[in-house]
């Protein structure tokens, strides 16, 4: 009465012309950095000769299966998928190998299924790098983290990585974490108001702050404004957003981790490229995901603050230099 | 033996006490009338007795055929052959005709709707009642008098044993009255007891056994029809002695204020004229009736003179001698024209505002300056016309839901007085009103006509009219096929073309 | 005499045009012409496989706006359904996978959980005399706070491979034919069943060559849909949940008393109350299904996700909402059918496939969205009025 | 004479009371508890500096919920209002930002761009007779992905201080002293004028020692707040916003015609055209004013974060909702004043503001804010019955 789908035979569903289609199955274009990941991967993937077909579900796990199943109806050759879960996109993988599609997972893992391919950057590492940053410039004191969407997993992986690296210094004593919320949505205004909150109960007294990512970097920033802190107490970010680079340069802002995105942008499309012409690709490590051991590319991030800023994010030409240093008067713009 | 008794019944409101130990016997096969001004506490009573206030809500005992009894709800009631038909329509509008019939009692096997059956029977007892309409039509697209045969038929379809007709005329023309007055003798001839509200007299008159009248919450006295009168009623109704019912007056009519000529109305869905080719005048100072039979199109008529109705018009309109082309009611209101409509809860009154509130709604630029408006001149108008209409009520700040239906009517006749209006058009404007209330009204309009008020009264109540019109006009399908003035008019001729009658 | 003609003219009308109210033939319109503009821009549009793709990403918007119908035509709103699909959802993973339950125990406790949830926010909505609107948005808040506490924010994977299917599987071909010859000769059978009752009741009925045609043009429909299905894989598990629930419950809405009840509940509350009919069991009621429905598109959307995620359901009351009211359910209770709603879902998701078929830009999506839900409901109120005019 | 009589004695009563009604005097106890129980949990809670963040924080809620309370009365609703405070707060960014216009203008071109969405969203509601549901929801997609459009989804920052100044200014001590001053003076004068021409009227009014011990502590209520601001960094900039708006459309509601129209159209729509009411053009203003009131709280956002980012005001028409709920606005219309929906936005902020000082985990947050809402309209529906029974 039944079948599971996998015997059915279809028709073939690989378009007859030799063109090489990649599909791009992205989580959401909702933040700026998503906005580059596609440009800068549609480019890519053109240079070289290929089409594509990119698809983004503004965070709904339904909806991004929806758009892979339509991506593979429409033959593609490689699934290229950006999962906003982590679980739930597994049953992307298995739709897309039934059609012999392979799928290369992007910027983060899909647990629990047979993923071909994982370019990323580890997010537990994300976590960590921030908290290494700002515990470098205030090694004791009071701590505040604010968190990203307490409904995103990458949420919990950045604070699991930032608590790896505070919570030994807590027991040690030498820092106490006072205040940890996520802020809904990621939103800012609601890091804003955590981080009024925060410093209205300790009286101001917090020396140190871990934001996960640049918008509610930002909220924590305004807060900070507010009570004369801004710049006197480091808070880290993400994202290398044009906004945060600004808040660095003029230091207010301590840190950001730029994941270069071109850097992933450009291998992802090479392998999706490759995979579909039947190439054999390198990779340098394995991760496991819970079923099997991925091939994985995996890209380090990099900490950007005032002192890396021009050899980062403007060398890579991710942002132009004029506009990070916009606010800042030009005699003291640093000489590319 | 009785069929009912209801003894020493109290219930109380917040701050009213509806009842106060009422006693009310009704003998099986008997037509019973329950009197009383409005607010006295007859729907009440009613209420009661059909299990709408459960058992424990009010004090008191209540006895079917000499059993005691005590409902907790409707549906006990109606198992104990109780049936009501309330005095408020309470119909689904956007379901069928049969389906509002059998409303909580269809046809079923395993809660599986037998439509046919359902159909079928609705349709014998419309046929009952007198209208030849289909079951499947949805109530919306009926006429109000249509709606409450429909409410007759729904609770005859019930058969019960004992009957309550809460003011089931109201809305009727005299030739369904007569319907419903052979439905009701052949029920009592069935051994029925029918508990009968009216403000009707005649009606009552013709109709009932015993008659019980109630004030203030009180059972006054229980009288058989044999042994009475209508002025001792209605004594006993408002306390005092009424001489006259309608305040005739003669008067001397001025300049005209409206002119119809040729005027056509369009219904507002079907592609055909409600109004055709009406030429009418009223003048300053005089009181013209409008008869017809429902469906005569008086009320779009009215309606549209008012700018109020959706379909189109066509023809001329003079306000004191200029054209008017009146598109909205803020156009009719700028040419002097007020309108009370015959259904004062959906279209007068917003009923959760306050007496204050009511009163000024349509006159609130003349009291407000830059839009602000002067409280104390709401309050001031606002209690000038509860004094002058002795309109009960509690306070200016007083919801009018909570007012009788009389006292409503004042409230809608205060906010179109202070409009100041050149020509007052009255559709029903004493439906379901007692006696009392209906005498204060009588006065006012002529009060109005000796200020110079042109006054268009519609009207399905042929006394009335006789007995307040100056002039008549008299409507049929659409058209004016007749006017009589107060000296010729008569109940015959009015009816006679009324129905097209040689 | 005269009377009887008018009423067999008006059931003769009605014969022709089925049961189906004339605002749902404006929106099969609509849906058609959807279907052939996206058809027509891209070719992959209305292949078997992607028609298939449609039936089942619809299927979880489906489920939820057939108890959405209910609860608004008695006059109410549900917002929590999305909050409790992820709970439902997320309490399904952890009895599934943390538990190691077998798929029926799941089922089971997790519809119940669904029955208790809605049983309890209908108490307060019928017995408490809250209004739904603020039940609900409680509600919502509420089981979106459960599920964060209960999955302590992780998301539970499932690899119990039965309840995977419910979401991903298909019926073999053959199945396909034998359901759809069921359900043509069931059609055929209460089509002249009810033929014979009119007859015995002494109603005109419309004429048999008419009757037949009509019969005929539906069971090549449900053959095409059937053959359709085949062509790629068979018909998907979850468009049969939504057939079969949109049955059931179009079932109960037209035929009866409960249904028929919560109509008049929407249409005039007084009258619904003086005709002895108990308003608060029946609204509680309604909760009850739609927390029961809710926790069947949660183990559909489970299922198919192969996971229950953290923000699974999240805003999906309004697409549940958008669907019934394109479909022609008036929010001011009352009116709507299941039918309708259905068809608004499919309109809804028939956009979103299209339009990222077509790999629209996201900011486009959302305002094609937009502007066709506000466009939708403007023509039919358009038309309507200008039928009355 | 005898309804002369209990006329003057209810005025009486209402003169103890003030015109703040009942609901909203529960409401008020309800905030007190509130307030309590956290501050004996948490220390800082009642700080003055705390309660400066609280009265912040609230603001762009209450001024949402100001226009809201308006459209619930008329029997509407707006649920675009969060996709405009998203829209305009963009708009306002880029004239700042990428076109370097004066503060002065972007407030200008901000405030038109909220109006005009708002226009064209009243006039399908009003000359359309498209449902405010629908237009909005439909409104809520269409502005959201405009938003995406013209920010490219990026985040923009505001550099000009006087724009920043909108949202995170204070006034100086001096400054908030004489607005207390200025305040209480024009309250004795006002009620002093007012007791004049109630006489004049021939009217009763209250005894002078009651009016004069009433109008004490009011002065006193605002002296405190001052204080309290002062004693702190000053009355915030945003909280005068809130403060300003509502106390113009509280007298917009109450004192002129425009809002007796608008309580009478959600009262009884019917009754009202047939008293010369224009509907439509009513009912399109009130849409006017909520874009008109999104945009003011657009630029309060955006300067307060000193940047608009593409998530801004998602959701922020549920609270908006939920505040006037909570301080007594029927969703059935017709009821509901402005003074109980900044109440209900002052409980809800609390809540927020208390639940994160305690750092209550989020899922637990959530559980608290949803069954708060439910409780607390269920205690006012609850002791409004034992009122009446
Ligand atoms: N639900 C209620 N709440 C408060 N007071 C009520 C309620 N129902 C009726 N009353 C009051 O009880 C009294 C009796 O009302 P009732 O409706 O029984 O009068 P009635 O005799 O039927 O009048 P009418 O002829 O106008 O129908 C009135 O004072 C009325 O205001
Ligand atoms: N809601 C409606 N839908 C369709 N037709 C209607 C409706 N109301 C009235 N009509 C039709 O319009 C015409 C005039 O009706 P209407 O009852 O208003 O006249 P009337 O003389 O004012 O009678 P009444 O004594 O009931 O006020 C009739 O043909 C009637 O059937
Ligand atoms: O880069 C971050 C991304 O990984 C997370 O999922 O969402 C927020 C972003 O800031
Ligand atoms: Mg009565
Ligand atoms: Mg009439």
């Amino acid at each position: 009465v039944v079948s599971s789908g996998n015997e059915g035979g279809s028709e073939s569903s690989k378009k007859d012309d030799d063109k090489i289609v990649i599909g791009f199955s992205m989580d959401t274009l909702k933040e700026e950095r998503w906005q580059r990941d596609k440009e800068l991967f549609e480019a890519k993937v053109k240079e070289l000769g290929a089409e594509v077909k990119t698809l983004a579900a503004n965070g709904d796990d339904a909806a991004q299966l929806s758009q892979a199943e339509q991506l593979i109806s429409e033959g593609v050759d490689v699934l290229v998928v950006v999962p906003h879960n982590a679980e739930a996109s597994a049953a992307i993988v298995e739709k897309a190998h039934k059609e012999g599609i392979p799928v290369i997972s992007y910027d983060r893992l899909i647990k629990n299924a047979e993923v071909d391919y994982y370019v990323s950057f580890d997010n537990v590492r994300v976590g960590e790098m921030q908290a290494q940053a700002i515990v470098e410039k205030a090694p004791k004191g009071n701590y505040v983290y604010i968190g990203g969407a307490d409904t995103d997993n990458n949420a919990h992986l950045f604070r699991q990585g930032a608590m790896n690296v505070l919570k030994p210094l807590e027991e040690k004593g030498d820092i106490k974490i006072v205040y940890d919320q996520f802020s809904k949505d990621w939103k800012p205004e609601e890091a804003l108001k955590n981080m009024e909150n925060a410093l209205t109960a300790n009286n101001n007294n917090i020396q140190a702050v871990v934001a996960a990512n640049d918008g509610t970097a930002g909220g924590v920033i305004q807060a900070l404004a507010a009570q004369g802190l801004a710049g006197k107490v480091p808070v880290s970010g993400q994202d290398a957003e044009l906004a945060a680079l600004q808040r660095i340069v003029e230091g207010t802002q301590t840190m950001t981790v730029y994941k270069p995105i071109k850097a992933i942008a450009t291998k992802a499309a090479e392998m999706a490229v490759a995979l579909a012409k039947g190439e054999k690709i390198e990779t340098n490590q394995t991760v496991s995901n819970g079923k099997i051991d991925v091939p994985s590319v995996l890209l380090d991030p990099i900490a950007v603050t005032k002192d890396n800023v021009l050899d980062t994010v403007i060398k890579d030409g991710y942002h132009k230099l004029e506009d990070v240093f916009k606010n800042v008067p030009k005699d003291q713009w640093p000489k590319q | 033996m009785y069929a009912l008794e209801m003894m020493n019944i109290t219930k109380e409101f917040p701050g009213v006490k509806a009842l106060d130990r009422v006693s009310f016997k009704v003998k099986k096969g008997e037509i019973h009338a329950l009197c009383g001004e409005n607010g006295a506490g007859k729907s009440t009573l009613m209420k009661v007795l059909s299990g709408l206030y459960p058992a424990g809500t009010y004090d008191g005992e209540i006895r079917i055929d000499g059993k005691p009894v005590s409902f907790r709800n409707i549906v006990d009631a109606e198992r104990a052959g109780i049936a009501i038909i309330h005095q408020e329509l309470a119909l689904v509008k956007e379901m069928t005709v049969g389906e509002n019939i059998f409303l909580g009692r269809e046809p079923r096997k395993f809660g599986v709707i037998q439509w046919d059956q359902l159909y079928y029977e609705a349709e014998t007892w419309l046929k009952k009642v007198g209208l030849t309409i289909s079951p499947r039509t949805k109530i919306h697209s009926l006429g109000i008098g249509q709606q409450q045969l429909v409410e007759i038929a729904k609770a005859l379809a019930k058969q019960a044993n004992i009957l309550i007709l809460d003011e089931p005329t109201a809305a009727l023309t005299e030739s369904e009255v007569e319907i419903l007055m052979g439905i009701l003798e052949q029920l009592r001839a069935q051994g029925v007891a029918c508990i009968y509200i009216s403000h009707k007299m005649p009606e009552v008159f013709r109709l009932a056994d015993s008659i019980t009248v109630l004030r203030d919450g009180k059972s006054i006295a229980t009288l058989s029809r044999a042994e009475t009168n209508e002025d001792e009623v209605v004594a006993l109704m408002v306390g005092r002695e009424l001489t006259e019912r309608y305040p005739y007056v003669k008067k001397t009519p001025r300049h005209v204020v409206l002119e119809v000529k040729n005027y056509s109305v369009w219904h507002k869905e079907k592609p055909m004229k409600v109004n055709d080719g009406i030429h009418m005048t009223v003048r300053a100072g005089e009181i013209v009736g409008i008869a017809g039979l429902m469906g005569a199109g008086r009320t779009e008529l009215a309606m549209s003179l008012f700018g109020a109705y959706e379909g189109k018009a066509e023809g001329e309109v003079w306000m004191e001698g200029k054209q008017v082309h009146i598109r909205s009611v803020q156009d009719a209101i700028r040419s002097g024209i007020a309108l009370v409509t015959e259904d004062r809860k959906r279209l007068g009154l917003v009923l959760g505002m306050d007496v204050k509130t009511n009163t000024t709604l349509a006159s609130l630029k003349n009291i407000s300056r830059l839009q602000v408006i002067n409280q104390n001149e709401e309050l001031k108008w606002s209690q000038k016309y509860v004094d002058e209409l002795k309109t009960k009520t509690a306070s200016l700040e007083t919801a009018v839901g909570t007012l009788s239906g009389g006292n409503q009517q004042k409230v809608v006749l205060a906010k179109w007085l202070m409009a100041k209006p050149k020509l007052l058009i009255l559709d029903e404007p004493t439906r379901g009103i007692d006696v009392g209330a209906k005498y204060e009204i009588y006065h006012l309009m002529n009060q109005l006509a000796e200020e110079g008020v042109a006054i268009m009264m519609i009207s399905s109540e042929l006394p009335e009219i006789l007995g307040m019109s100056d002039r008549i006009y008299v409507m049929r399908e659409g058209r004016i096929v007749k006017e009589l003035s107060h000296d010729e008019a008569t109940q015959e001729n009015i009816m006679m073309a009324a129905t097209g009658g040689e | 005499m005269e009377v009887k003609a008018v009423i067999e003219q008006q059931q003769k009308k009605k014969n022709i045009f089925g049961k189906v109210d004339i605002r749902a033939y404006t929106m099969i319109g609509a849906l058609i012409a959807i279907w052939i503009f996206f058809g027509m821009l891209n070719e992959t549009f209305l292949s078997a496989r992607n028609l298939s793709n449609l039936f089942t990403q619809m299927s979880v918007t489906a489920i939820l706006a057939i108890g959405m119908v209910l609860v608004i035509v008695a006059g109410h709103i549900d917002l929590s359904v999305g909050s409790i699909v992820g709970l439902t959802g997320g309490i399904a993973a952890i009895l599934s996978n943390w538990m190691g339950m077998p798929t029926s125990v799941v089922i089971i406790c997790t519809l119940l959980a669904g029955a208790l949830v809605g049983f309890v926010q209908g108490w307060l909505v019928a017995y408490r005399a809250i209004p739904a609107f603020i039940v609900t948005l409680g509600g919502m808040m509420i089981f979106r706070g459960a599920l964060m506490g209960i999955t302590k924010s992780t998301t539970i994977p499932i690899f119990d491979a039965q309840f995977i299917a419910l979401g991903s599987a298909y019926f073999t071909n053959a199945f396909g034919i034998v359901l759809a010859v069921i359900a043509i000769v069931s059609l055929f059978v209460s089509t002249f069943r009810k033929r014979k009752s009119r007859q015995q009741y002494g109603f005109t009925v419309s004429p048999l060559p008419i009757e037949i045609a009509k019969l005929l043009v539906i069971s090549v429909l449900i053959l095409l849909f059937v053959l359709t299905m085949n062509s790629y894989k068979g018909i998907p598990f979850p468009i049969i949940f939504v057939i079969a629930l949109a049955l059931i419950f179009s079932f109960i809405a037209t035929k009866t008393t409960f249904g028929r009840h919560v109509y008049a509940i929407g249409g005039n509350v007084e009258a619904a109350r003086l005709s002895g009919i108990n308003i608060q069991r029946h609204t509680m009621m309604l909760f009850v299904f739609t927390g029961l429905l809710s926790a069947i598109a949660a183990l559909v959307l489970t299922a198919r996700l192969s996971s229950a995620t953290i923000s699974a359901g999240q805003m999906y009351e309004l697409d549940a909402i958008a669907a019934c009211v394109i479909g022609g359910t008036s929010l001011m209770g009352g009116s709507g059918t299941i039918i309708g709603a259905m068809i608004g879902a499919m309109v809804m998701t028939s956009l979103d496939n299209g339009m990222s078929l077509l790999g629209m830009e996201t900011f486009w999506q959302y305002i094609v969205k937009g502007s066709i839900l506000i466009l939708a409901v403007w023509i039919d109120i358009a038309s309507r009025k200008r039928k009355v005019n």
